[in-house]
């Protein structure tokens, strides 16, 4: 497009061009006010894609406010590519999930592997070393030849370039419900070591200091698809189509071992990546927060295409570029460092001390904002929330009583049910061992990775059972950060703190805000509860098909700490002899539950209740008699309830089996999903110690007949499964709805 | 019997890695004649002659299956074959 | 004795490989980078896994081209011993250090899991400290290890006991005649998919790689003479 | 100028796993008229013009990088482009 055909600013105004661009009215007018004057094509595009929701967080930072974001452990907040926590020996751990639904629901195997290297970006430009990668992955029902297709390109995605950059994808966790069908879910997250001193930050200071570009060349990927929308269909503007990004994993290689090495330089003033919005976003976000101004001059921009506007190369979201704020006069130091590892690092501005983004291009300025003003004075909406009609009728439910009448059966199809199967058809596609620090590969509750050279490793999951969200969020808020938890204190490990990312429907809609809402506010909750802080996170609105909103699902990512790789603890059960344990009782609690799911083929009714204060009494003890070393398998007790548990407790376990005995009400005993439960199993010789520790019941032992037998208090049995058949029925499920043609 | 060629190439502004890699590799082998490359995938099929007609059932299954039209252009050849 | 691991751009288990000789092994080891041109101070080459060019066109074609390779074509041709894991061997095939080729999985996906290998030669510098016929447990990680080679040199490879590792069990790739590593005819050049670097600790599931590098090291201790 | 297509496909003697796969999704999509799907590359390279012989550049690239002779086979078209 050449600079003469975009429209003048007149006609930008008159014909309410940037409404094209997502921009409202009272926005543009806001604009034409901060610049005194009318803002030209390029400046209207910079405007519109700083103010969108992705940038500015403008409907959700009111609400993000909530999260408590302080801890003694937290070396960096909210606010930077990545939070960073303090885990001792001069080390830190940071940390980040993000979104990529939208790229993802378009072109799933792109979508999903720029989204990994996006995350990746945001924390080694921290001066961290990725050392794993997690994913929370929502889909239609594994039914419909559009889902599978999603399903299996997704995660040959995610597969295709974290193993390409030699990250380990250690865990993660799939979903699968119709809210999705049409707004599939990809959030990716990467976790990062580093040592304090290298912590760096994404600012711009120092008048007439660098600013450098490297990394990809731009082209026009990604490019705000909306003004191209309206445009009349010819040939032409098919072949000027926004360009899907396609990731480079080799690049981003690169990029991260010469990064790496540049952060020990003092010659570095900040860094960022470009992600959103690109080359806008990070200039404008490193010059507003180093309370400077930056200078670039866009011909020198390394380019990929010929003929590219100011616009385009602003709004390009090409991948695998980042950009450098460097101390003048040290230029030569970093172009030598990048030729090291084959790369061109290209000087384009400079940091001025006028606070603003001033862009020029052929020798004319094309851009010049005040920096404030597109990122951290960017308008905030304080949208109006409704309680929706269905939460009440949810509420005013009488407990769902399920009718199970063979029980046996009832595992065995809740063990098929997608969401509870074997993701080792997922997970096989990642290479989980890369580095060779994975301790714990995926599989159980939290994947644990060691640290090198000391004695400590981290436990990470993601989770978030969208369906608990839905019948309640704010209940649904404690539960999701709450099972967090639990994983990582079923690993051995202190929690830490917390990222999330928070998709949900339209906030226009003041039920869909009032979900977000309820759901902070439960979050919230359950991180003062767990003493877990909030250091990052991302937002992604607008999950919605035909006016749909998907299930609120809200992801938390977290981190604990292991100060003992000997604390380290799985699920699976260990040896024949060792005595189970139930933490928690059951009540009948089954709305949002797998079996309400099987039966009825819906969900409703209140949520299980959570007691925050039980849960984390219940966590403590549990880490303290791990950490006492008397602990020989926990895991806790989710989706499907305790006998989809204690069969995950033998899954794993070569030629093992238990027997227990269950007492009151079997379908609730077995299926129910009350919260803050676990299974643990004991060495004979530590019962007492054990007992001391922990208030749990005896319900049995691990037996070595390889068979599940469950009985009730008269000595029937309720269910006798080999745990054979459960685990071929376990495994095979995915695989077999791939396969199964409709 | 139908002898079809499909030829798979990545759209013109979508970035290629492979392609770009490539070229690097060549340049460094000292072809540095070479100014672009860029790399797409072929296809040959062998199709029974049924009801169907066949352009109509190649370009279904290149929209269907073979090319991604997401990020990729797509045209074939058909050839038909006598078998004796 | 001195272990070289060289790193192209894009390999990502070279730091595997450096840990398990230095932590596990306890010998000397140097990282090289890929325009190095001489291996001259070094007993023994490491090509390590990853995607070394991000494996755009084929895997390991494009290394294959670096300087260092000229220098590990002379260690070979000098009879040190050159160990190629994964991508390793993926470059040392494309080399021509070693025959044949590799097509994708046959189930055209990335396979990351313990497998069950037989050792089928213990009489090697590489395999040395095993059992002949010993079933080692050892992970494998990669989407193009789909071994081929023609009937001639397949025929050859067996006779002259240069398939050192087949899989055992299941062959989870579609690996002809089920082979998991080969040598030169030589012997001192091994190419393996499975990773004995990430086998070398009982804390990430398995040490049976152990004896690989073990191997390595007894071979060069008895063709050296050791000055106390 | 040189416009170059390459076209890189495995041998005939060599199971091309991912020809089969694409077959089998095509069955399954009722395309049962397929009998055989194999498939390979197409590359496309821009190279200005030297004094070396193109034919002989092109053949050397392709022996050396382009295509792994052990499992492929190659061919190639050189066209002649007039930059304006
Ligand atoms: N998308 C995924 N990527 C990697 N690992 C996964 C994925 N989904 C599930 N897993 C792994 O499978 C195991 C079971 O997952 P999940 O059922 O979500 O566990 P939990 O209920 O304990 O959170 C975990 O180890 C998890 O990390
Ligand atoms: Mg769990």
């Amino acid at each position: 497009m050449s600079l003469l055909l975009e429209p003048s600013p007149t006609v930008i105004k008159d014909e309410k061009l940037y409404r094209e661009m997502g921009l409202t009215d009272e926005e543009f007018a806001m604009i034409e006010k901060i610049l005194g004057r009318l803002p030209n094509y390029t400046e209207t595009g910079i405007f519109s894609v700083m103010w969108s929701e992705h940038c500015s967080y403008k409907n959700s930072k009111p609400v993000l406010k909530k999260f408590p974001t302080e801890g003694k452990h937290v070396l960096q907040g909210p606010g930077e590519g990545a939070g960073i926590v303090d885990i001792g020996d001069g080390l830190a751990v940071a940390f980040k999930i993000e979104s990529h639904n939208h790229p993802s629901a378009i072109e799933p195997y792109q979508g999903a592997a720029t989204g990994v290297g996006g995350i990746i970006r945001d924390v080694f430009s921290m001066g961290a070393r990725p050392i794993a990668l997690l994913n929370s992955l929502r889909f239609g029902e594994l039914m419909s030849p559009r889902v599978k297709y999603l399903f299996e390109n997704v995660v040959a995605g995610i597969a295709g370039y974290g193993n390409c950059v030699g990250i380990p994808t250690v865990g993660g966790e799939v979903q699968f419900d119709p809210a999705y069908e049409g707004n599939p879910l990809v959030n990716a997250m990467c976790v990062g070591i580093i040592r304090h001193e290298d912590i760096q930050r994404g600012v711009a200071t120092g008048v007439g200091n660098t600013v450098m570009y490297v990394g990809a060349k731009t082209g026009r990927d990604g490019i705000h698809g909306a003004t191209f929308a309206s445009e009349e269909l010819t040939e032409q503007s098919e072949a000027k189509r926004p360009a899907v990004q396609v990731g480079d994993p080799f690049m981003e290689k690169l990029l991260l071992e010469a990064c790496l090495e540049v952060v020990k330089s003092d010659a570095l003033v900040g860094i960022q990546d470009m992600g959103a919005a690109g080359l806008t976003s990070s200039s404008a976000e490193m010059a507003s927060k180093g309370g400077f101004g930056i200078e670039m001059n866009l011909d020198l921009v390394p380019q990929r295409e010929a003929g590219m506007t100011p616009y385009e190369m602003m709004l390009s979201e090409s991948q695998e570029r980042m950009l450098l704020v460097v101390k003048q006069g040290c230029e030569q130091e970093i172009y030598d460092l990048f030729a090291k590892y084959g790369l061109e690092a290209k000087a384009i501005g400079k940091v001025t001390d006028d606070k603003m983004l001033r862009l020029y291009f052929r020798g004319e300025v094309v851009a010049e904002i005040p920096v404030d003003a597109l990122a951290k004075d960017a308008p905030v909406y304080h949208k109006p929330a409704k309680e929706p009609a269905y939460y009440r009728e949810f509420q005013a439910m009488e407990p769902y009583v399920p009718v199970v009448t063979d029980y046996a059966k009832t595992l065995l199809a809740l063990l098929a049910q997608p969401t509870i199967a074997s993701k080792e058809w997922v997970y096989d596609q990642y290479d989980y061992m890369v580095r060779t620090n994975t301790v714990v590969a995926p599989g159980s509750d939290a994947a644990v990775v060691r640290i090198r050279g000391t004695n400590k490793a981290l436990a990470m999951t993601t989770d978030c059972n969208s369906r608990y969200l839905y019948l309640d969020p704010e209940t649904g808020g404690k539960i999701a950060v709450a099972e967090a938890a639990r994983n990582v204190v079923c690993s051995g490990a202190k929690p830490l703190a917390l990222t999330d990312c928070l998709n949900f429907g339209s906030p226009e809609k003041p039920e869909i805000f009032w979900q977000l809402e309820k759901a902070v506010d439960g979050m919230s909750a359950a991180c003062r509860a767990l003493e877990t802080p909030v250091i990052g996170g991302n937002v992604s609105l607008y999950n919605e098909t035909n006016g749909e909103a998907i299930y609120p699902t809200p992801v938390v990512g977290m981190v604990g700490l292991i100060e003992d790789i000997r604390h380290i603890t799985t699920q699976s059960f260990k040896r024949a002899g060792d005595l189970i344990y139930v933490i928690g009782e059951a009540q009948p609690e089954f709305g949002g539950s797998e079996l309400q799911k099987w039966l009825e083929g819906r969900i409703f009714g209140p949520a299980p209740a959570i007691d925050l204060t039980v849960e984390a009494k219940r966590q403590k003890q549990l880490l303290t008699a791990i950490q006492a070393g008397v602990i020989a398998s926990a895991h806790d007790i989710a989706e499907g309830g305790f006998a989809v548990a204690l069969a995950e407790c033998l899954m794993g376990a070569d030629g093992l089996g238990a027997k227990v005995t269950i007492a009151g009400d079997v379908t609730s005993e077995l299926f129910s999903e009350t919260q803050s439960r676990f299974i643990v199993s004991v060495k004979k010789e530590h019962r007492e110690t054990f007992e001391q520790l922990v208030e749990a019941k005896q319900i049995g032992e691990v037996t070595d007949d390889n068979t599940l037998l469950i009985e009730s208090v008269n000595g029937e049995a309720v269910i006798k499964l080999s745990v054979a058949e459960m685990r071929s029925v376990w495994k095979g499920a995915i695989p077999c709805l791939l396969k199964s043609k409709d | 019997m139908y002898k079809v060629k499909v030829y798979v190439t990545l759209r013109e502004s979508v970035l290629d890695p492979q392609g770009t890699a490539v070229k690097g590799a060549l340049h460094s082998l000292s072809y540095t004649e070479v100014q672009d490359v860029r790399i797409g995938k072929f296809m040959e099929l062998v199709i029974e002659k049924s009801d169907r007609d066949i352009d109509k059932l190649v370009r279904e299954m290149c929209e269907k299956l073979l090319a991604n039209t997401v990020i990729e252009d797509y045209r074939y050849e058909i050839e038909e074959v006598v078998v004796q | 004795m001195k272990f070289a691991v060289i790193v192209f751009p894009g390999s990502n288990c070279d730091v595997d490989m450096y840990h398990a000789i230095a932590d596990e092994l306890q010998e000397e080891v140097e990282y090289v980078w890929h325009d190095e041109e001489n291996l001259d101070r070094f007993d023994a080459i490491l090509l390590p896994g990853g995607f070394s060019y991000g494996d755009y066109l084929r895997s390991g074609a494009i290394a294959r081209f670096s300087n260092v390779m000229k220098a590990v074509q002379k260690a070979a041709d000098e009879g040190k011993p050159i160990l190629g894991v994964c991508n390793g061997f993926q470059i040392l095939l494309e080399a021509g250090l070693l025959p044949g080729a590799m097509r994708r999985n046959n189930s055209l996906k990335f396979i990351c899991r313990p497998v069950s290998l037989k050792v089928e030669n213990n009489e090697t510098m590489f395999t040395s400290s095993y059992e002949q016929g010993e079933i080692i447990t050892i992970p494998i990680a990669h989407g193009e290890g789909n071994y081929y080679c023609d009937e001639p040199t397949l025929k050859r490879l067996i006779e002259n006991r240069q398939i050192v590792f087949r899989y055992y069990g299941e062959n989870p790739n579609g690996s002809l005649s089920d082979i998991a590593g080969i040598v030169n005819e030589k012997g001192n050049v091994l190419g393996m998919m499975p990773h004995p670097e990430r086998a070398v600790d009982v804390l990430l599931g398995s040490a049976d790689g152990l004896k690989l590098f073990q191997s390595i090291v007894k071979y060069w201790r008895e063709t050296h003479v050791i000055t106390a």
